[in-house]
């Protein structure tokens, strides 16, 4: 039953925010819930018994895809409608 | 856990990956920003793999590792879940990455081209 | 190693040779030249003969080569006229660009077109066939003047016709199992009807396109005026004569065992007497003397495909007359033209006049072939058309003798526009400094008019090879007794006696042109075309007042609502149709590659929806 | 429009996939009945010839050992097109992103995790055959190690010859034990060790070597990757 | 000792991996390596050929587990002739281009000629392996290698036509993963094999939706009609040998993937008529977006897939001859098209946007290319006595023997078209006056000698056929036999 709940509900987190990425204007934001896509796939790749994906998932989805995404938007544009190009990604940090 | 709401997993995890890979898609061929379109790819790769996880998955199964006393426990593999997806998955989750870090680099590449991002405007090649 | 083998390894290596032998001294080029086409020739008249076969197999396909005594005829017509437009072409090509090009595709040309008339199977057939398309091509955009639509043109129509009979021969393949041409003959009867009508009529395309029929005639007029005239001869003279060749082959092995032949005969006779009258209308209205003849040609193959369809042994002997005295004369006629262009540099009546002076010797040969063409007695023309009409009449044809015989006398007026547009008529001072042409280039023009005279004079000597070549295709020889060297029977058993009429002929003609000379020598005075009198005001320097100018202003504003109508622009209106239709597909690829993959999306669900239809 | 479109498709196409997928049953036995599926063929070899303690191991570098050859090639691939994509000419190195700057805290704890992260990716990889993870694994984490130093020190810089060197030894590791499968008459990447005894570390034959050559490739190819991008200091309309 | 087919994947790995430790220690290694590995591999697959040819199909299981267990490659006439085929042309690649990048630096030399292997070296592997995950794996090594190539030069769009290929690409994989996971969630095998053994017992429907996806994936790579988007610009933005290396190597890897599938895997009825209804429309918009192009090397991706176009449909006929037709087909595609590439790109050498009207009047100054360029011309269009003719006869035989009367018309309707384009730019090059001030460049040694090669091959294809029909005619009689193909897999025992 717990395990239901638990996978309905990952089911569900993963769903928004595979939505919330598209939808996003902001790219950073968009590739964080990329970023959080994957947190949820790992956790769902272990309770499907597959540790092996859940531990390459993990490092890859979540860490290494995320950052080269962040360094992309770094080195282009970080709103996706580029209206405004001088708003970028270290003014928004600092 | 009963055999019902096991019987909407079926559902739930076929039908949420699934549903992922479309959004993904979408994500690809209608948003204008060639980072949106990138991240569509991504997102529908983490679909697919899910989808590719879940076939291998058997009701109660225990992961394919034959750690110390399990043959002795359980005298049979048919309690495992299935491997091959899981070693496919690995590979395909390699090479995901690897696509998606070549078309960043093009992103990168494109966007020094042309100052900008929106796929509208990159259009010097038609027809 | 049979001689076949051997004369296409010449006419191959020679050509190769004589296009690289440029490289090294232009004199070294001429003779290789000359030797592969005179050499091939020799060998095939002194040692190929009928029955001979040499065969070659290729892709798991035999290739056979033979000859019958009709493809004998159309290889002297090949050869011969071959020959001397290869004489011709030493002189004509001297001191001119892309020799080699020109000589390499002269050998190939004519070694596809004998390669065609020996062919025994389908495929060499075709094959020589494309050959000759692709060689003549590159002959027609020499001059590299318009050739995107020129050429284009040319070739697609060719290619159009070629490709229908590759159609017809693989089917005939899947029909028979074999490429030969004899199967496909005894298979014919046992065909289905559709095919029975399919199979010739896709031969009859590409044939149809070679021998400019209408309405494929459209490439003809640009494409032979646009040749060097070296070629042009053969073009017009030979080349043609292979769409001819087939035509006659189509005709008498297939259509006529079928009820429904009869209906096919009819319209190609009716194409043919249409192609005849449109390309004389049209080659009146020309002023340019290459263009002249070009559609005069057209005109000359309407009537030679009005003799071959009407399918009568008469009908069939004056088509096959015709065509070789068309050989002679229109090769003869481009010569001469050739000649005049590489003097004066222009072949333009309108800037042209007053040449008889300065070139003698082509005037006659140019004399004596517009004679043949406008079918004068004594010359061949005369008889093929008096052949012509007898067999139209006794077939019954009278509306189809009424078109003949009206193109075949307005042909007279520009037989006259181009006699007298480039040889009678006022000198001008700008041609002062012309010569005649070099005797390698007139000897052969010469040789060629003789040669038409002594045909005509003596028809039997070339009617007795195209009967056996008749019969050698299965036709019917009823008429056995008719041939002596010059006497014709018609069908009522009357002797129609021609050497008493020729001699007669003959004999005026000649005190014709003694007086004339004589006459002329003793009172002729020279002007200039600048030096008359009008109402006493001197023309102006700019003023074109050639005699040729203008001269059939009168019939062309009576034919002109019959000109009105172009074929060409039918077609060109298809092709434009066509570019556009093409610039609207490539625009399918939008350049998005969101839209691609939106296409990719579209395909799968496509496919999907429609997966019970299709799997 | 151009939208509704698009999701019109999807939902068809998504109507099909999801319905084939249906079909096919999830948790439940799928494979047709009376098959004998090669998964079961790969559990029972899993531990009776080779003697791998993790199936998903034995499988990835042994019975489809030829599958992880070619991804380790897609990686190494994916960083030359990398490379040629994001080469510069004039300056071989461009000048570095600088994604934020770290405080001394953030310094001082990449510093202490660093030699923690490449010890751990170390233990995932070597043993690989005996637990979750192997050199896919274990290689990330050693890149994600790479990462985060390359993160919190602007001016930490790793040898590009070194990690090509790696690569290119990891790799040529790799080909060459399989090419060493030929010895006794065999095939391409066939073991040719002793297989020992299930669940010792040095057991399995030559899956812990080419797992380990795979960790180092893997590790080096990734951290060429971020290595590569984060030189890629952005300059519009360059 | 003829070798084993693994050595085809093994030893340009290994080289692969070598060839950066080769050049710290001389930088001219990187380029001749590659050049040495693809001698060595095209005699390797000529060697093997002729064994094959004599004893029958090699099959060669990996690390030791018969099919089905393992993953095994498969030396049959049919992929050893396309295999020997990709290798010859591999080569030519390399030799074309040896020098081309001479002026640039070692590490762009570097990563050319080690993905222009690789692109090599995943096509062969996508021939010769013998299980479908493998084929995906190949077809991403092939495909990054790819987009690596295709973006290579800064100055001009690569970077856009790389990115459209990114983007169908990742399309591509992913429908080749739901249709491999449909096969395995039924027959619990990966190995083509063994799956064309038990393809009898799937559901119908998911053998179907899984067909569909399959040609969806591989038809984005072997580029039919709605999902061809990439090829056009790949090829003209992409180095001129690397567009021939597309049409020549990576589109047949493609197109054999599909022929697999549909002929030994699969047992749909409607497979064949479904190639050839999109092989037709493939044919048909290809050639005719192809007449009104501006840009001479677009022009030549849209011929080159409209051929490819015409290939699936002579392998729709379904018969022995449709596919013999289709082989001969490939083989004339491979050689002319290259050489088209070849001799193409150094007519519009110095030109930025390659348009076609900068070919005008490159005669004088090219004069070989200029001919080996008109030479291809004509061949491709299929006029005799040229390699493409027998093709075309040979196509059409078999056309008319499956009674596909309106195929026939179609495809001799779009040659005429085919004919007309490229009679336009043969007549530019020859007869108009050289218009701008483009410098022509002349060809260096070592692609002279490659084009004239491939012309050479091109006379002696069309004036002597036999020298590959006989080939020809075992391949199409391997890849119809599809029984003997389970049997010689399965049959392997431990």
């Amino acid at each position: 039953m717990i395990y239901f709940i638990l996978i309905s509900v990952l089911l569900l987190l993963m769903i928004a925010a595979s939505v919330y990425s598209i939808i996003q204007k902001d790219l950073l934001y968009a590739v964080l819930a990329t970023g959080i896509i994957s947190l949820i796939l790992s956790i769902l790749y272990y309770l499907l018994q597959a540790p092996d994906v859940a531990l390459t998932e993990a490092a890859i989805g979540v860490a290494l895809t995320t950052i080269i995404f962040v360094i992309t938007i770094r080195n282009t544009v970080r709103m996706e409608d580029e209206s405004d190009k001088k708003e970028k990604f270290k003014s928004a940090v600092k | 856990m009963d055999n019902t709401l096991f019987g909407y997993l079926n559902y739930a995890v076929y039908g949420t990956a699934v549903l992922v890979i479309l959004i993904g898609l979408y994500g690809t061929m209608v948003k204008k920003s060639l980072l949106k379109v990138v991240i569509g790819l991504s997102v529908s790769d983490s679909g697919l793999n899910l989808l590719i996880v879940a076939i291998g998955y058997y009701k109660g199964g225990t992961a394919p590792i034959f750690s110390p006393g399990f043959l002795e426990n359980f005298k049979s593999v048919s309690k495992m879940v299935d491997p091959v997806p899981q070693a496919l998955v690995l590979t395909a989750i390699v090479i995901g990455f690897g696509v998606t870090a070549v078309a960043l680099a093009l992103v990168i590449r494109l966007y020094r081209h042309h100052g900008t991002l929106n796929i509208d405007e990159i259009k010097n090649l038609k027809w | 190693m049979e001689m076949i083998h051997i004369i296409f390894l010449i006419f191959l290596g020679g050509a190769v040779l004589t296009y690289f032998s440029g490289k090294i001294s232009k004199v070294l080029q001429d003779i290789f030249f000359l030797a592969s086409v005179l050499v091939p020739a020799y060998l095939f008249f002194a040692y190929v003969g009928a029955g001979r076969e040499a065969t070659l197999s290729l892709g798991g396909i035999t290739l056979i080569w033979g000859v019958n005594h009709f493809s004998w005829l159309f290889s002297l017509i090949v050869l011969g006229l071959g020959s001397m437009a290869a004489i011709y072409a030493i002189g004509y090509m001297k001191g001119k660009k892309r020799k080699g090009y020109f000589y390499f595709n002269f050998i190939l040309s004519i070694m596809a077109m004998m390669g065609i008339l020996l062919s025994i199977d389908l495929i060499s057939f075709f094959i020589f066939w494309e050959i000759m398309t692709w060689s003549s091509y590159l002959v027609t955009i020499y001059n590299g003047h318009d050739i995107q639509r020129i050429g284009i043109k040319y070739f697609v129509f060719s290619a159009i016709g070629a490709y229908a009979m590759l159609m017809a021969i693989v089917i005939v393949h899947h029909l028979t199992g074999s490429f030969l041409m004899s199967s496909m003959i005894n298979f014919y009867p046992n065909m289905s009807l559709s095919m029975q009508i399919w199979i010739p009529v896709m031969f009859l395309l590409a044939f149809g396109v070679k021998a400019a029929m209408m309405p494929l005639h459209v490439w003809a007029p640009d494409a032979y005026s646009n040749a060097p005239m070296a070629y042009t001869s053969i073009f017009s003279g030979a080349l043609s004569k292979m769409g001819i060749y087939g035509m006659v082959i189509v005709l008498v092995t297939m259509i006529n065992q079928i009820p429904q032949g009869f209906w096919f005969r009819e319209v190609i006779a009716w194409l043919g007497g249409i192609t005849a009258a449109i390309g004389t209308l049209w080659a009146i209205k020309q002023d340019d003397a290459k263009k002249l003849l070009a559609y005069s040609s057209v005109a000359q193959l309407g009537y030679i495909i009005t003799g071959i369809a009407i399918g009568t042994e008469l009908g069939m002997l004056a088509g096959l007359f015709l065509a070789v005295m068309h050989a002679l004369f229109k090769g003869t006629l481009f010569m001469v033209t050739g000649a005049i262009e590489k003097q004066t540099g222009t072949t333009n009546f309108n800037e042209v006049t007053g040449l008889i002076r300065k070139m003698p010797w082509t005037f006659i040969a140019a004399l004596l072939s517009i004679i043949a063409l406008a079918g004068i007695p004594p010359l061949g023309g005369f008889v093929g058309k008096w052949m012509l009409y007898e067999s139209l009449i006794t077939s019954n044809h009278y509306l189809l003798v009424i078109v003949i015989f009206f193109s075949s006398t307005a042909a007279f007026l520009y037989c006259y526009k181009f006699l007298f547009g480039f040889f009678l008529g006022q000198e001008e001072k700008e041609w002062a400094h012309v010569k005649e042409a070099p005797a390698v280039m007139v000897v052969p023009m010469l040789i060629m008019a003789v040669m038409m005279f002594v045909l005509g004079t003596f028809p039997g000597i070339i009617l007795k090879p195209i009967n056996s070549g008749l019969m050698d295709l299965g036709f019917v020889d009823s008429f056995k007794h008719l041939w002596e060297s010059s006497v014709i029977l018609n069908v009522w058993g009357n002797h129609v006696v021609l050497q008493p009429i020729l001699y007669w002929i003959i004999g005026i003609f000649v005190f014709f042109m003694i007086f004339l000379t004589w006459k002329g020598f003793k009172t002729t005075r020279y002007v200039s075309t600048k030096d008359i009198s009008s109402s006493g005001e001197v023309p102006a320097d700019d003023e074109n007042l050639t005699f040729s100018v203008g001269f059939m202003q009168p019939f062309m504003r009576a034919v002109a609502p019959a000109m009105r109508r172009q074929i060409d622009k039918y077609y060109n209106g298809i092709a434009d149709g066509l570019e556009s239709l093409f610039e609207f597909i490539r625009r399918i690829y939008t350049g998005n590659g969101q839209t691609y993959t939106i296409y990719v999306i579209v395909f799968v669900v496509i496919v999907l929806l429609f997966k019970n239809i299709l799997f | 429009m151009k939208k509704v479109l698009v999701i019109l498709l999807l939902a068809t196409l998504g109507y099909y996939v999801a319905g084939t997928y249906f079909d096919i049953g999830f948790g439940q036995p799928h494979f047709i009945k009376g098959l004998l599926p090669v998964k079961d063929i790969y559990l029972a070899q899993t531990v009776k010839s080779l003697k791998v303690s993790n199936a998903v191991t034995s499988i990835v570098v042994n019975f489809r050992g030829f599958d992880t050859l070619g991804e380790v090639t897609v990686l190494f691939l994916a960083v030359t097109a990398l490379g040629s994509i994001l080469y510069k000419k004039m300056n071989v190195l461009g000048e570095r992103s600088v994604l934020f700057s770290s405080s001394s805290i953030v310094t001082s704890g990449s510093k202490l995790l660093f030699p923690a992260i490449i010890l751990l990716g170390f233990y995932v990889f070597i043993h690989g055959h005996l637990s979750p993870g192997g050199g896919f694994q274990g290689g990330v984490i050693i890149a994600s190690g790479f990462l985060l130093m390359l993160l919190a020190y602007e001016n930490y810089s790793v040898s590009h010859t070194a990690l090509s060197v790696v690569e290119s030894l990891a790799g040529i590791t790799f080909a060459g034990v399989g090419l060493l499968g030929f010895m006794h008459g065999g095939t391409f990447l066939q073991n040719f060790l002793p297989t020992g005894v299930l669940n010792h570390l040095f057991s399995g034959g030559i899956i812990p070597i080419i797992y380990i050559a795979v960790g180092f490739k893997v590790g080096a190819e990734l951290t060429g990757v971020i290595y590569t991008v984060l030189h890629e200091k952005g300059e519009s309309n360059g | 000792m003829v070798g084993t087919p693994v050595l085809f994947i093994a030893i340009p790995l290994l080289a692969a991996f070598l060839i950066p430790l080769l050049g710290m220690i001389w930088k001219e290694l990187v380029r001749i390596v590659p050049g040495l590995v693809l001698t060595y591999l095209l005699i390797l697959a000529v060697n093997l050929l002729v064994h094959v040819l004599a004893h029958g199909p090699v099959v060669e299981v990996i690390a030791g587990w018969v099919p089905p267990i393992g993953i095994n490659l498969v030396f049959s006439v049919f992929s050893g002739f396309l295999v020997t085929l990709m290798i010859f042309l591999g080569l030519l690649v390399w030799a074309y281009s040896y020098r081309f990048k001479r002026n640039v630096d070692y590490e762009p030399a570097l990563k050319y000629f080690l993905m222009l292997m690789m692109l090599i070296t995943g096509s062969v592997g996508i021939v010769l392996t013998g299980d479908i995950f493998n084929m995906f794996v190949f077809i991403e090594i092939t495909s990054i290698s790819g987009y690596g190539l295709t973006a290579f030069y800064k100055g001009r769009d690569s970077a856009e036509a790389s990115f459209k290929y990114v983007l169908l690409g990742s399309v591509a994989s992913t429908f080749l993963l739901l249709a491999i996971m449909i096969i395995y969630s039924q027959l619990g095998t990966l190995n083509m094999a063994d799956i064309a053994n038990k393809i009898h017992l799937m559901n119908p429907t998911l053998k179907i939706v899984s067909y569909i996806f399959f040609v969806t994936a591989l038809g984005i790579e072997a580029e039919i009609f709605p999902l061809n988007g990439w090829a056009p610009d790949a090829y003209a933005e992409a180095p001129g040998p690397v567009g021939a290396a597309f049409a020549g190597i990576v589109v047949k890897a493609s197109v054999y993937a599909i022929i697999r599938y549909t002929f030994t895997i699969f047992d749909l009825s409607g497979a064949f008529n479904f190639l050839i209804i999109i092989g037709m429309i493939t044919l048909i918009v290809a050639e005719t977006a192809a007449i009104r192009q501006e840009k001479l090397k677009r022009m030549l991706a849209y011929s080159s897939i409209g051929q490819m176009g015409l290939v699936l449909v002579a392998f729709g006929f379904g018969t022995e001859e449709g596919v013999f037709a289709a082989l001969f087909l490939m083989l004339n595609h491979a050689i002319i098209k290259s050489l088209l590439f070849f001799s193409g790109s150094y007519l519009v050498y110095n030109s930025k946007c390659k348009y076609i009207k900068e070919v005008n009047g490159m005669s004088k100054f090219l004069p070989v290319t200029s001919l080996l360029f008109a030479l291809g011309a004509f061949a491709i269009v299929g006029l005799p006595p040229f390699a493409g003719f027998w093709s075309k006869l040979s196509v059409m035989t078999a056309a008319a023997d499956s009674n596909m009367i309106l195929i026939m018309v179609l495809v001799l309707m779009v040659s005429v078209v085919e004919l007309v384009y490229y009679l336009r730019v043969v007549n530019r090059i020859y007869f108009f006056k050289k218009e701008t001030a483009i410098e022509p460049k002349k060809p260096t040694f070592n692609a002279l000698v490659v084009m004239i090669v491939l012309g050479v091959i091109i006379l002696a294809i069309g004036f002597y056929p036999d020298v590959v029909t006989g080939v020809l005619h075992k391949a199409s009689a391997s890849l119809m036999d599809k029984s003997q193909y389970i049997h010689h897999v399965l049959s392997l025992r431990q």
